[in-house]
């Protein structure tokens, strides 16, 4: 951690004093379990008075979203800042007060391509936690072809007229908003058609199915668009496409970079949790040579990660954006937590096969991981193509 | 070839689509599955002709498991046909000739309760049977003691005054209690515990202070059988994911035109050709030279359990998303192979056996 | 083993009282490396007295070559039979009489599409250890791509024109005669137009160069045809080439496929030799749990390859032809034997980074396991298209 | 950047040519390499500046290390600059000090004495240093001592009444004989043998029956330089096989559009990165906060252990035949790894420090 300069030992003190007067003791318990996470939105309900206070005095403040720019929800603070932010948020244990994909993945793109009009809309409500967005993107049978968009909006002069099929859409049947691709030119190649629409999930015709998962969660949904109405226009200056229309693809490209980047601070990757190997060591298997070789080697592994991890993060707020080589950290850090949660499962034996144990659904959730978002072999292409310049 | 014709049945009468169904219904047996399959003399597969059984040995007993691995069929096989029928075989008295008859006919059916922790580690047994007149007295809990929530008979390995003794218990003998369990492979295990329950000389299965002459033979029988069913397990997984590389297109070709994929499955195919032959030889150092079966029987069990996370890994992970939903079974598939590799002892546990056996 | 039959404990018998009187005890030593192998041919010097005679009394009972019919040298054993022969070999500890290419390649090859006459005047010097043979396959440059032979053959009326260069000519410089394979026809499509030739070495503008490896040895060469002229007859009947005319490729084929089955007695491969654990506790680094669990895996893994070895051996002697799918032996054993001598190394730690130690150069050799004979890349294309039918 | 100058000067001074023309020649060191290094500053990188030194830190040292790691340059740079000078530099007396300007100016190279089995483990040093009037007489064998055939001055690890001491002493003193041996790396490593040598309280570094005080922060730097070493290596021969994987061109196209090994080779290039960060780390520890970065040196140098294994083996399988050709410089960089993968500690070991500073 080292010393902080002037300016930044001013910063901490202040963010130190904020929280110590503002972070109710009860979000003070380090809990990041799915149960936990504030998601926000128009249905949601607190699960305690302590996460709704929380979440308000952040928003207030700015830190939901302690990056984003003040006029548009945030507080505005640079990389410096937000890693001493970051710090003294873990130093007392606090919960992050609201997560969600509008602040993970719409918001940088509104940031990036949105005009002033459009972030002044969409993300505001974001930072308050009012608005809870689902991402559409993957449709059956695409699978890691993300560009073989087949959902269709036609053009009706004021308005698309939207049909088809999106898979994947994590927690669509809790969203209030969508943000989808959509094929807008049926006649243009592949990747010049598309174009990236902001859908209100109470239109007419649009209709969500969760999809059950071998883990017994059902955290992503089939999500269905039948002749739904979009308007082109959300308000003076708020076209409902971010960039260009037929440009969608240019956005969706930022945004999985810009989603191997952020995955960095997911739970779908090792390398900042616990120590694997204190962990099983309170199971008592670990004069196992097996396994605690296996566990040693990946205690080792998460480490290394971790570092690298950091490092990632100092380079691209550093203005040396590591783009596809972030893909690295999305291969890696998932591949590394099914391990852990692996190694998890042969520490614990007989105790974790019961399904009300709890460490089962984990586990099975972590297969995911190299799959959503991306799978490892298609952040392995990423690699070899344009990081190592290997031939098509 | 038996393993036609069980693959036959299997596929008609208990597929994937069975287990599903049993565990939607919230069911981890069915009696009218066990009786089947008794009728055409497995549940006999290791009883004597003598008490009414087929007595194929071990090498055929082994094919059956495996074949219950491809289609992932929930039954009392291994509990009730190969481990309680190893055990019963070796005893030459009418009770044993009456319990291996009753075997034979799908009526009795076992569980094998020897485990308190967990880990497998039969000797660390605590459950006490203390002397109480001609008989004893059985205190204590085990755990994980698999179809232990159904079946009618325990196995129960108890420490006496000078080492282990293996009982022979109706399940429904006063003082015993039983948890039943649905573990994550929708199969069932319970926690039992015994409060003073009675035993009788009758009870003893071989000698008292002697367990292991009686129980290592059938522990034995039980992981090579375990392991054939691992073993079974990643094949049918492994075919199911060598079936979507065929038919699932990506970017305009077949998945399986992908040469990283394609190493991948031929890799996993290798690995399956080498427990494989791992397996035959299990079965068949059981049947013929069943005093030095132990390095077999470990070596098949500790590669079956690899190779099966193995195959059911790359079976999700080839599979995609769809490989993560429920719908689809391949999720069935991980989750025995995560039962399978812990029970009767895991990777570490059966590499530990080898380790001594050959010296090192 | 269990209990032979009737006929085969009498030949066992026999072969028991063959041996103890035929073996001299000098040659009971169990030797198996480099130094110990007599490879025969016009140069060889016999190690010693008994290395002779051995040679000399097996030829004469045709052991040398056990299966190969007795009008050609060998004795004619079944399966069964030769199985048998090894076990009591092995139990005396009994070195191999003779060991060469002519044996493991060219033998196989006559037998299977050389004309009778052929076999008559090539095989017998083989099984008596008098011609010494080479292969000459890969070309510079080829690699894996063996049906790209640029070495061509021209048209002379009574003899070809042999120019250019074959690598990897394994002890070409010690060989008498060379199999090669050789372009006659430029104008046919690259399988169509080889030839499976056998050379003289002796001939005029026949040269070799060996190539230094980084295990230190030698046993490779490059191998230089420059205007060699191979006559088309080598008697009557006797053509210079095995097979048809530009039909090589189906001689080259069946002896890649024979080669990786018969490669199961190869020292390149892990899984019957000594205990891994026991070589590596006699070091005394087996407390260390990383080092014990890597060597308990990898003596779970030889042990089941050797398994596997035994199964396909007996299915192939059963008629049930492994074909391709023994591309699975050579990759499986190749990359154990690998992971066999890194663990050697690792448990003896400095002691074997000398030198003079010897564990280096085998440590080093096995790298070439996996490249030499196709590489387990190639394995793994040929498992997978050919056994698996995954699609090209 | 360090890096760059570093890089530009081995490519051209020290490239793998010059490690194989020393080896062909016999030789296992080049002294006027080391003249230049020094001239450079590399000698004196840890040196302070009041001893004539450059004082560049433990990260600058080690970015030199990664580049001779590039490019396999064989110096006595780690037993000297970084190992010898990170011990004398900790002792403030004027005999360090000249000893300090020594290693900076050249003329002093030092070899490590500490090793007299087969693995690294400095605590159970044998090797006597028995009290002898005022001083000492050292007798006993140590091993593996790197650069030990041409050092002129020795750290010896010596096991005295209560504990162990190190002592710093001249090469050729009465008593030392050496053997010199070349590794398979082609660099030297010695068997020294002490016959009564004479020590008096001069050559004690730091204190009587207290070495690691002054061993342990040696060993750690020289650990940390090791493992920045191995990570450059592992650059040098992923950069080789990238390339080959470039041009090289098979059944009519460059082997690097075949899938299986385009992921290989992101695989290998992901294990890399991984690994930077850990010597990145290392060095950040030693230069900020010595006191904690066990744990940080023990982390890069098993990472880089393993990195180093995987580059050099998938840098030979990649060049196929041609990289097991002595002609060509993969096997150089194989052999080096091997070497690396043992000296001051191997991966067993230094996963073992790590568990425990962890806590398991």
């Amino acid at each position: 951690m080292g010393q902080d300069s002037g300016d930044l030992a001013l910063f901490r003190a202040d963010i130190r004093a904020w929280l110590d007067e503002n972070c109710p003791q009860d979000m003070r318990d380090g809990a990041v379990g799915e149960d936990s996470i504030c998601w926000g939105g128009k249905n949601w309900n607190f699960t305690s008075e302590a996460q709704e206070i929380w979440l308000h005095r952040c928003a207030t403040a700015g830190y939901s979203v302690p990056t984003w720019p003040v006029e548009y929800g945030g507080a505005g603070l640079n990389r410096d800042q937000e890693k001493i932010f970051h710090e003294e948020m873990a130093r007392i244990n606090a919960r992050l007060p609201l997560q969600s994909f509008g602040i993970w993945m719409l918001g940088p793109a509104l940031l990036q391509f949105g005009t002033h009009a459009q972030k002044l809309h969409f993300l505001p409500p974001i930072a308050r936690g009012e608005i809870r967005w689902c991402q559409g993107y993957s449709e059956p049978g695409a699978g890691s072809d993300l560009a073989s968009v087949q959902t269709k909006a036609e053009d009706k002069g004021d308005h698309w007229l939207v049909n088809g099929q999106k898979i994947w859409t994590s927690y669509a049947n809790k969203a209030d908003w969508i943000f989808a691709l959509l094929r807008t030119d049926r006649d243009a190649p592949k990747h010049k058609g598309i174009s990236f629409v902001l859908i209100d999930m109470r239109s007419e015709g649009a209709s969500t199915r969760p999809i059950g998962l071998i883990s017994g969660a059902s955290p992503f949904c089939e999500t269905f668009f039948d002749n739904v109405k979009v308007p082109k226009s959300y308000g003076e200056d708020i076209p409902s496409q971010v960039g260009e229309i037929n440009r969608g693809w240019d956005v969706a490209k930022y945004l999985l970079t810009h989603e191997r980047e952020m995955i960095s601070g997911s739970a779908m990757l090792a390398g900042s949790g616990r120590s694997l190997g204190v962990i099983l060591s309170e199971s008592g298997h670990l004069d196992d040579p097996i396994l605690r070789a296996d566990v040693m080697r990946a205690e080792i592994d998460e480490l290394a990660f971790g570092l690298t991890l950091e490092r990632y993060k100092d380079q691209a707020s550093a203005g040396q954006g590591t783009g596809d080589a972030s893909a690295m950290l999305k291969y890696v850090g998932t591949e590394l937590n099914k391990r852990r949660q692996e190694l998890i499962m042969a520490g614990a034996g007989a105790d974790a096969l019961a399904w009300d144990d709890g460490r089962a659904p984990d586990w099975l959730r972590s297969k995911a991981n190299s799959i959503e978002g991306g799978t490892s072999e298609v952040m392995l292409s990423i690699l070899s193509r344009r990081v190592l310049g290997l031939p098509g | 070839m038996l393993a036609d014709a069980a693959r036959g049945f299997l596929d008609e009468a208990a597929p994937v689509a069975h287990l599903r169904a049993q565990r939607d219904a919230g069911q981890t047996h069915d009696p009218e599955l066990w009786k089947q399959m008794a009728e055409m003399g497995w549940a006999g597969v290791l009883v004597p002709e003598a008490a009414g059984g087929a007595d194929m040995g071990f090498a055929a007993a082994n094919v059956l498991a495996e074949e219950m691995g491809r289609s992932l069929t929930a039954s009392p096989f291994l509990s009730t046909a190969v481990i309680a029928a190893t055990a019963l075989r070796q005893i030459s008295d009418e009770r044993a000739r009456t319990a291996l008859a009753a075997i034979a006919g799908g009526a009795r059916t076992y569980a094998l309760a020897i485990d308190e922790g967990s880990k497998h580690a039969p000797e660390a047994s605590a459950l006490r049977a203390e002397r109480d007149g001609n008989g004893f007295r059985l205190s204590g809990e085990k755990r994980f003691v698999v179809d232990g929530g159904f079946a009618n008979h325990l196995l129960v390995l108890a420490r006496t005054d000078a080492g282990l003794t293996l009982f022979d218990i109706p399940a429904d003998r006063a003082g015993i209690a039983r948890t039943a369990q649905a573990m994550i492979d929708s199969r069932d295990a319970a926690r039992i515990t015994f409060d003073g329950v009675e035993a009788t000389g009758d009870n003893v299965l071989g000698q008292v202070d002697d367990a292991m002459t009686v129980l290592a033979p059938a522990l034995h029988a039980g992981q090579a059988a375990l392991a054939a069913e691992m073993s079974g397990l990643a094949a049918g997984a492994f075919g199911m994911t060598l079936a979507y590389l065929k038919e699932r297109t990506q970017f305009g070709v077949p998945i399986g035109s992908f040469q990283a994929l394609q190493h991948r499955a031929a890799h996993l195919w290798s690995d399956c050709e080498v427990t494989a032959s791992a397996i035959l030889n299990a079965g068949r150092m059981l049947d013929g030279d069943p005093d030095n079966a132990a390095l077999a029987v470990s070596l098949a069990k500790a590669r079956a359990t690899q190779t099966a996370q193995l195959a059911v890994q790359e079976g999700v992970q080839m599979h995609g998303g769809i490989g993560m939903t429920d719908e689809f079974d391949m999720g069935f598939y991980m989750k025995r192979a995560r039962v399978g590799a812990e029970w009767l002892g895991d990777y570490g546990y059966h590499a530990g056996v080898v380790a001594r056996l050959r010296g090192f």
